[in-house]
C-alpha cells in the first residue's frame, strides 16, 4: 500500500507547512467547508441567545409596566456609546478581513489591534459605568433590594436577572473573542503556516465577531430603549 | 393476592368515552403491528437468500405505491385527531352547576378544601352524578392530580390556580395520584377518591368530614374574618373609594384596566390582584396597595378570601356571625 | 492555492461599501435612540397602542441593522447559497420557538366561570348550587 | 492481524507505512490526541459503553425495587437518585451519542468518500467534553445524587431539590457542546467532503439519517444547554426566572426543555432509522425500496420534530388551543415515520435475504419500533394522553422507542460493522442468541408496563400500594423479563471482546455489500481511509449492477461463509 498522506496529489497533509489539511483536496475546498462550518456553528448560537430572547420577550410581554419602570435604571447614554463602539469594531474587523484578503498582514495586524481596543472599551465601559454602579445600587441579583416606590420588586428583580444573564452571555462572548483575536495575532505575527497567506480564518473570527455585535444590536432596544 | 385487572374501574363520565378512542387507538396499534411484522417475517422467510420464489420484476420505487400507504394512514391520524380533540374540548369544558373544591399540592400530600369548610387530606370525597370543578393550586414545586378511575389528570402549578372538571358517576373508592415527579416522597403523595351517593355525601359533609369534628365554619366565612382582620375592608368597603374598588360583587364582572385589557374577575384574577397587584391596575387607581399580600396570605387563607368575594354581599357585612352549631350548614 | 482573484467563492468586497454600512448603522442607531424618546402613546391617545408602536419601529430598526451587518461585513451578499441558507435559517428556526407564546396568548381564552369569552353572563352562583351550603353571612351593616 | 509486523513507528514526517488506523501507532497518547474519526469512534464506543453500563445497573435497581409495592430495598431519597440518573445516563450520556458518535463518526466519512470529516480536532474536542461532562455527572453522583428526574423540571430542580443538581447541569451543558460539535462536524462534511459522483441522490440513507440528525443537534441543543443553565443560574444566583416567586412561569421551562427534547428523541431514533436502512438494503442485497422518501422522510421528520414538543405538556396547564394545535402537528410525524416502515417492509420483497444476527436486530428493530411508534398515537391524542401521560403507559411507549428502536438499530449496527471496525468476525451463533433474548427479554419487560400504565400506575412511583394487588404482578413480570434483557445486552460485551482476538478475519466486504466502506476500503480501514480518491459511478445500494455484473465489489466474498479475506496490497514504501 502506498503512503497514504502522500497518495492525493502531492498537496500537504495536516503538519505540512502550507495550510491545508489533510482531509481536503484543496484550498477551495476546505475554505469552503470552514465558512460552512461557521455559520453552522453560528446558527447554534443564535438558538443559543434565542432561547433567552425568549424568555426575555416573554416576560417582558408580561410585565411592560415593571420592566418600564426597571429599565430607567439603565444608563442609554452608555448603552448607546457601547453600541457605536462595537459597530465601529465591527467595521475595523471587516477591515482586517479585508487586508487579510489583500494579504496586507501590517495593515491587517493594525485592524486587529483596533477591534481588540473597541472591544476592551466596551468592557470596560460595561463593567465599570453599568455593572458596577448596579451592584451598588443594589441591582444585581443576589444583593437585589428594590426600594423605589413604584414598581414591582419581583418584577424589577426578575428584568435585572434577565439584563445580567443576557449582557453577561454578552460580554462573555466579547471576552472569548478577545482572546480568539489575540491568538490569531500571535499567528500572523508569527507567520504562522495555518494563517500565511490564508484568510479565511481571519474571516471565521471575523463573521463570529459580527454575530457578537448582532445581538448586542437586539440587546440595546431590548433593555436600554423600552416604551412605556 | 393478586388480581389481573387490564383496565381502571370506570368511575367518571369521561372514562366510558375514553375507553371507546382508547380501545380503537389500541386496535390500530394491533393491526399495524401484527400486519406489517408477519408480512416483514413472510417476506424474510420466503425470499430468504437461495430459496426457489420467484425475483421477477422487483422494483426499488413507485410514486403510486408510496402514495397509497401514506395516504390511508394519514386519513386514519386526522379521524383519531377529531376524535380526540372534540372528547378533550367536551373534558375542558366548565359543566353547569360544578359543586366547587379546592386542592393545594405540597410536598408531599393533597390538601383538600370543600367550600362548607371540610378539609381533608390526601382524600377525597366526592357525590355521584355532580358535576365536580377542581381548583388546584400548587405551595411548592409543580404536582399532577391524577384519578386513573375518572381518567383525569391535571397539573397543579404554583403561582397559579389550574382546573379540571369531572364527574364521577358509580360510588367507589379509587386510588387518587400525584403523576408529576415532586421530590423525596413523590410515591407516597397519594390516597383515595371516595364517591358516595348524593344523599350520603351530604351526610358526610354535614357530619363535617370523615374523621374531623364538625366544622365551624365555611371558607367564605373564614375568608370574611381574614378580610377583617387584615383590614382590607378600609379601602375595599361596600362602595368603591379613593383608594380601591369595592370587592362587593366583583366577581366574574368584566374590570377595566389602565393598560386597555378588560379581564373577568376570576379565581385568577383576583389572586393575582391580591398579591401582585400592580401587575395591572384597574382604571381610575394608582398603586397604593400596600405590603406584600404574598408574605400574609397562604395558598389556603387566598383561597377563603376568594371564596368570600364570590359570596354574595360580600365586603357589605364585615361582621360575620360565626356558626357554633354542627357546621355551617343551613341547608 | 487558488489565487483570489480567480476564486470565485472569495470576493473582496470593496472599502467603500464598508464605510457605507458604517455610516448606515450609526444613522440608524441613532434613528431608534430618537424614536424610543418619542412616546407615540401620547400622540396617538393610546398608550397600549403607542407602546407596540415604538417596540415595532425599534425592532424593524434592530432587523434592518442586522441585516446590514450580515449581508456587507459578513459578507453574505457576495456568498454561496449554501451559506445564505445557513445564514438565514439559524434566525428563521429561532422564530419557531415563538410557538410558545401561542400558549400565553390564548391561556386566558378559558375563562373560569364562562366557557365562551363572549359570555358575560355569569354561571349560577357558588351559593345557587346544591350540596353547597352558603356561608350564613348577615347584610345589614356597611363597611368600615 | 497481530502477526503482521509493524514497522516502528516515530511520530513526525514521513510517515510509516501503515496497515491500518488501529496498528498504526500503538502509544496511549496516540490515541488521547488523535484526529482520525474512526480511533475517535472507538474512544466514543468504549465510552458511552461504560455509561450504558452504569444505567443499566439503575435500571435494574429500579427493577428489583418495583418487584414490591412497598419497596423493600430503597428508600425512597435513593430510588429517586436511582431513576434520575438511569434518565440521565441513558439518555445524554448514551442514546444521544451512540449511534451518531460511534458509527456516524466511523462511517459517515468513509460513506461519502473523504479521509476524515471536515474538522478533525474540533471532533477529538467533542469527545472530550463528553468526557468531561459525564465525569462531571458522575462526580455530581458521588457527592450525593440527583434526585429531578431526568426532565428537571422546575421548581424542584431550580428551588426544592437538594441534590447535586448544579454540577450535573455544568456536566450536561457541557455535554451538549460536545453533541454540537458532532453536528457541526458532520453538516460541515457531509455538505462539502463527498466524494466526485457522490450526489445527493447517491448518499447511502445512513447519511442522510445522520445530517437531519446533525440539523436536529444544531438548533436543539442551544436550546436546552440555555435552558439547563439559567437552572443553574437559579440556583446559584437566584435569577428566578423560572420560580414564581418573581413572577416568573415554571411551565416556560418545560416549553424550552421540550423545543429541544422533544426533537432529542429523534437524535436518538434517526441515526437508528438510518442503521437500519443500510441493514436491509445489505441483508436483502436489494436498493432500499423508495429510496427517495425514506431520505427524504428522514428530513421531514427532523423538521416536524420541532413544532410538537407541546404534545408533552398537554395538561401541565398549558393554553387548551394551544394544545389542540400541538396535537395535530404530533398526528404529522405519524405520515414519515409510517412511510419509513413501510418502504422497509417493501426492500424485503423480491429480496435475497441473508437471515445474519444484524438482519436479526433490523427484523425485531422493526416489531419494536411499530408498538412504539404506534403507542405515539396515545399521546398525540389529547384525550388520552389526559388520562396516560404520566404512567407507566408513557415510560413503556418510550421504552419501546428507545431501546426497541434506537438499541436495537444500535446493536444491528455495531454486528454488521464490527468487520469493519476491527477486521474480525463475530461469532455469528452468540450474536443470533443475543439478539434472541433481547427482542424477547424486551417484550416481556415492557408489555406488561402498557397494561400498568392504563391501570394508573405513576411513572417514578416506587410505592404502589395504593394498587398493590392489581399491579404487582405485572411488576413482576417486568423485572422477570429485564433480567433475560440484561443478559442480552450482556452477550455481545463479552463475545464482541473474545473476537477481537479470537474472531474470523473478516476480509474488505464479508457481507457483499454495496457502499465505499465495503468497496473501498479494507478492514479495518487504513487511517486516511481511501488510498486513492474514490469516483462514485452507481446509485447507492446498486445491487443490481453487482448481479448484472456492472458493478464489481471489492471482495471475492460474496459466499459470505467463507470470509475470506482479501489479500493485502503490497506495500510500497
Amino acid at each position: 500500500m502506498a503512503m497514504v498522506q502522500d497518495t492525493h496529489g502531492g498537496h500537504g497533509h495536516g503538519h505540512g507547512d502550507e495550510p491545508l489539511h489533510h482531509q481536503f483536496e484543496d484550498i477551495h475546498q476546505q475554505n469552503e467547508t470552514y465558512v460552512i462550518g461557521m455559520w453552522t456553528f453560528l446558527v447554534t448560537e443564535v438558538m443559543f441567545f434565542g432561547a433567552l430572547f425568549l424568555a426575555y420577550s416573554l416576560y417582558r410581554w408580561k410585565y411592560q409596566p415593571d420592566f418600564y419602570i426597571a429599565h430607567k435604571e439603565l444608563s442609554v447614554f452608555f448603552g448607546g456609546l457601547n453600541t457605536v463602539v462595537l459597530l465601529i469594531s465591527s467595521f475595523f474587523m471587516a477591515k482586517a478581513v479585508y487586508h487579510a484578503q489583500r494579504k496586507e498582514k501590517r495593515k491587517q495586524l493594525n485592524m486587529l489591534w483596533l477591534v481588540q481596543a473597541c472591544a476592551v472599551a466596551f468592557l470596560f465601559i460595561k463593567v465599570v459605568f453599568e455593572w458596577m454602579p448596579k451592584w451598588q445600587h443594589h441591582l444585581t441579583p443576589l444583593n437585589f433590594i428594590w426600594d423605589k416606590p413604584e414598581g414591582n420588586a419581583e418584577h424589577a428583580q426578575l428584568f435585572f436577572s434577565l439584563y445580567f444573564g443576557m449582557t453577561g452571555l454578552h460580554g462573555i462572548h466579547i471576552l472569548a473573542g478577545i482572546i480568539v483575536i489575540g491568538a490569531l495575532q500571535y499567528l500572523v505575527w508569527k507567520d504562522a503556516p495555518s494563517v500565511k497567506g490564508d484568510y479565511i480564518p481571519t474571516e471565521m473570527i471575523g463573521l463570529y465577531w459580527h454575530f457578537v455585535d448582532i445581538v448586542w444590536i437586539f440587546l440595546f432596544p431590548l433593555y436600554y430603549l423600552l416604551p412605556r | 393476592m393478586w388480581n389481573f385487572p387490564v383496565a381502571p374501574p370506570k368511575a367518571s363520565t369521561y372514562a366510558a368515552p375514553h375507553d371507546y378512542l382508547f380501545y380503537a387507538i389500541t386496535a390500530l396499534t394491533v393491526f399495524f403491528t401484527v400486519v406489517v411484522f408477519a408480512v416483514v417475517i413472510f417476506f424474510a422467510i420466503k425470499y430468504r437468500e437461495g430459496s426457489k420464489a420467484s425475483r421477477e420484476g422487483a422494483s426499488d420505487e413507485n410514486l403510486r405505491v408510496e402514495i397509497m400507504w401514506s395516504v390511508p394512514p394519514l386519513f386514519l391520524a386526522f379521524l383519531i385527531f377529531a376524535w380526540s380533540t372534540k372528547l378533550y374540548v367536551d373534558w375542558r369544558k366548565p359543566p353547569d352547576n360544578a359543586m366547587e373544591v379546592f386542592v393545594i399540592g405540597k410536598q408531599w400530600m393533597w390538601h383538600v378544601q370543600h367550600a362548607n369548610g371540610v378539609r381533608e387530606n390526601n382524600e377525597l370525597h366526592l357525590p355521584a352524578g355532580v358535576p365536580i370543578r377542581v381548583t388546584m393550586i400548587s405551595q411548592d414545586v409543580i404536582h399532577a392530580f391524577y384519578i386513573p378511575a375518572f381518567r383525569s389528570q391535571y397539573h397543579v402549578v404554583p403561582g397559579r390556580y389550574t382546573v379540571q372538571y369531572f364527574t364521577p358517576t358509580t360510588p367507589g373508592r379509587y386510588p387518587l395520584y400525584c403523576t408529576m415527579h415532586c421530590g423525596t416522597q413523590h410515591s407516597e403523595m397519594g390516597g383515595y377518591v371516595t364517591v358516595l351517593s348524593k344523599d350520603e355525601f351530604a351526610k358526610w359533609l354535614e357530619r363535617g368530614g370523615e374523621e374531623q369534628a364538625p366544622v365551624t365554619k365555611t371558607m367564605a366565612q373564614r375568608g370574611a374574618e381574614l378580610f377583617k382582620d387584615k383590614n382590607c375592608g378600609s379601602c375595599h368597603g361596600p362602595a368603591d373609594t379613593v383608594q380601591g374598588p369595592s370587592l362587593n360583587g366583583i366577581y366574574g364582572t368584566a374590570r377595566k384596566m389602565t393598560d386597555g385589557s378588560a379581564p373577568i374577575a376570576d379565581q385568577e384574577y383576583l389572586r393575582e390582584a391580591i398579591i401582585d397587584p400592580y401587575r395591572r391596575l384597574n382604571q381610575g387607581y394608582r398603586d397604593t396597595m400596600p405590603g406584600d399580600y404574598r408574605q400574609v396570605f397562604t395558598e389556603e387563607e387566598l383561597l377563603d378570601v376568594i371564596e368570600y368575594t364570590k359570596s354574595p354581599g360580600a365586603t357589605k357585612t364585615p361582621e360575620v356571625q360565626v356558626a357554633t352549631n354542627s357546621g355551617a350548614s343551613s341547608r | 492555492m487558488a489565487a483570489h482573484t480567480e476564486d470565485h467563492g472569495h470576493h473582496i468586497t470593496p472599502m467603500s461599501v464598508y464605510v457605507k454600512t458604517l455610516f448606515a448603522l450609526a444613522f440608524l442607531m441613532a434613528l431608534t435612540i430618537a424614536a424610543s424618546y418619542v412616546d407615540f402613546g401620547k400622540i396617538i391617545g393610546n398608550s397600549a397602542l403607542g407602546s407596540v408602536i415604538n417596540n415595532v419601529i425599534a425592532m424593524t430598526i434592530a432587523c434592518l441593522k442586522a441585516v446590514l451587518v450580515i449581508q456587507f461585513f459578513m459578507g453574505v451578499k457576495y456568498s454561496s447559497k449554501l451559506t445564505k441558507m445557513w445564514a438565514w435559517a439559524g434566525f428563521v428556526w429561532f422564530l419557531l420557538m415563538g410557538m410558545t407564546f401561542g400558549d400565553y396568548f390564548t391561556r386566558h381564552w378559558e375563562p373560569a366561570p364562562g366557557w365562551y369569552a363572549e359570555d358575560t353572563e355569569l354561571p349560577p352562583r357558588e351559593s345557587e348550587i346544591r350540596l353547597r351550603p352558603t356561608p350564613k353571612v348577615h347584610s345589614e351593616e356597611g363597611g368600615h | 492481524m497481530s502477526s503482521i509486523p509493524v514497522a516502528p513507528q516515530i511520530n513526525t514526517d514521513p510517515p510509516q507505512p501503515t496497515r491500518n488506523y488501529l496498528n498504526t501507532e500503538h502509544t496511549i497518547k496516540s490515541w488521547l490526541l488523535t484526529g482520525d474519526h474512526k480511533r475517535i469512534a472507538v474512544l466514543y464506543l468504549i465510552s458511552i459503553s461504560i455509561f450504558f453500563f452504569l444505567g443499566s445497573l439503575a435500571a435494574g435497581f429500579i427493577r428489583l425495587e418495583l418487584t414490591s409495592p412497598r419497596g423493600v430495598l430503597l428508600e425512597s431519597e435513593t430510588y429517586n437518585k436511582m431513576f434520575s440518573a438511569h434518565g440521565i445516563i441513558m439518555i445524554f450520556f448514551f442514546l444521544i451519542p451512540a449511534i451518531p458518535a460511534v458509527l456516524g463518526n466511523f462511517l459517515i466519512p468513509i460513506m461519502i468518500g473523504a479521509r476524515d470529516l471536515a474538522f478533525p480536532r474540533l471532533n477529538l474536542l467533542s469527545w472530550y467534553l463528553y468526557l468531561i461532562g459525564g465525569v462531571l455527572f458522575l462526580i455530581a453522583l458521588m457527592m450525593g445524587g440527583v434526585d429531578a428526574g431526568w426532565t428537571f423540571y422546575t421548581p424542584l430542580s431550580s428551588i426544592y431539590s437538594t441534590g447535586q443538581i448544579t454540577i450535573a447541569l455544568v456536566g450536561l451543558f457541557i455535554t451538549g457542546f460536545s453533541s454540537i460539535a458532532t453536528g457541526i462536524n458532520f453538516i460541515a462534511t457531509i455538505h462539502k467532503m463527498r466524494a466526485p459522483g457522490m450526489t445527493w441522490d447517491r448518499l447511502p440513507l445512513f447519511v442522510w439519517a445522520h445530517y437531519a440528525t446533525s440539523i436536529v443537534i444544531i438548533l436543539g441543543t442551544p436550546v436546552v444547554a440555555i435552558t439547563l443553565l439559567l437552572v443553574v443560574f437559579e440556583r446559584v444566583f437566584k435569577i428566578g426566572v423560572f420560580s414564581p416567586e418573581l413572577g416568573g412561569d415554571p411551565v416556560l421551562f418545560q416549553h424550552m426543555f421540550w423545543f429541544y427534547s422533544h426533537p432529542a428523541v429523534y437524535i436518538m431514533i434517526l441515526p437508528g432509522m438510518g442503521v437500519i436502512s443500510e441493514l436491509f438494503a445489505a441483508f436483502s442485497q436489494k436498493r432500499v425500496f423508495g429510496y427517495h422518501f425514506v431520505a427524504f422522510s428522514s428530513l421531514a421528520i427532523a423538521a416536524l420534530g420541532f413544532i410538537v414538543w407541546g404534545h408533552h405538556m398537554f395538561v401541565s396547564s398549558q393554553s387548551m388551543y394551544q394544545g389542540i394545535v400541538f396535537s395535530f402537528l404530533s398526528f404529522l410525524v405519524a405520515i414519515p415515520s409510517a412511510v419509513k416502515v413501510f418502504n422497509w417492509a417493501a426492500t424485503l420483497y423480491k429480496g435475497h435475504i441473508k437471515l445474519k444476527a444484524p438482519m436479526f436486530f433490523a427484523l425485531s428493530f422493526i416489531g419494536l419500533f411499530l408498538i412504539g411508534g404506534l403507542t405515539g398515537l396515545y399521546f398525540a391524542a389529547v384525550a388520552t394522553d389526559v388520562h396516560l401521560t404520566g404512567t407507566y403507559f408513557v415510560v413503556a411507549h418510550f421504552h419501546y422507542v428507545m431501546v426497541g428502536g434506537a438499541i436495537t438499530a444500535f446493536l444491528g449496527g455495531i454486528h454488521y460493522w464490527w468487520p469493519k471496525m476491527f477486521g474480525k468476525m463475530y461469532p455469528e451463533s452468540w450474536a443470533k442468541l443475543s439478539a434472541l433474548l433481547v427482542f424477547v427479554g424486551f417484550n416481556v419487560t415492557f408489555l406488561p408496563q402498557f397494561v400498568l400504565g392504563f391501570l394508573g400506575m405513576p411513572r417514578r412511583y416506587h410505592y404502589y400500594y395504593f394498587q398493590g394487588g392489581d399491579m404487582q404482578f405485572y411488576n413482576i413480570l417486568s423485572t422477570a423479563g429485564s433480567t433475560v434483557l440484561a443478559i442480552g445486552f450482556l452477550l455481545p460485551a463479552f463475545y464482541l471482546t473474545w473476537s477481537l482476538k479470537y474472531g474470523k478475519d473478516a476480509g474488505p466486504n464479508p457481507w457483499g455489500a454495496v457502499g465505499l466502506e465495503w468497496q473501498k476500503v479494507g478492514s479495518p480501514p487504513t487511517t486516511y481511509n481511501f488510498e486513492e480518491m474514490p469516483v462514485v459511478t452507481w446509485e447507492a445500494y446498486d445491487y443490481q449492477a453487482v448481479r448484472e455484473g456492472t458493478l464489481e465489489l471489492n471482495s471475492t466474498a460474496h459466499h459470505h461463509e467463507s470470509y475470506i479475506g482479501q489479500p493485502e496490497k503490497e506495500e510500497k514504501v
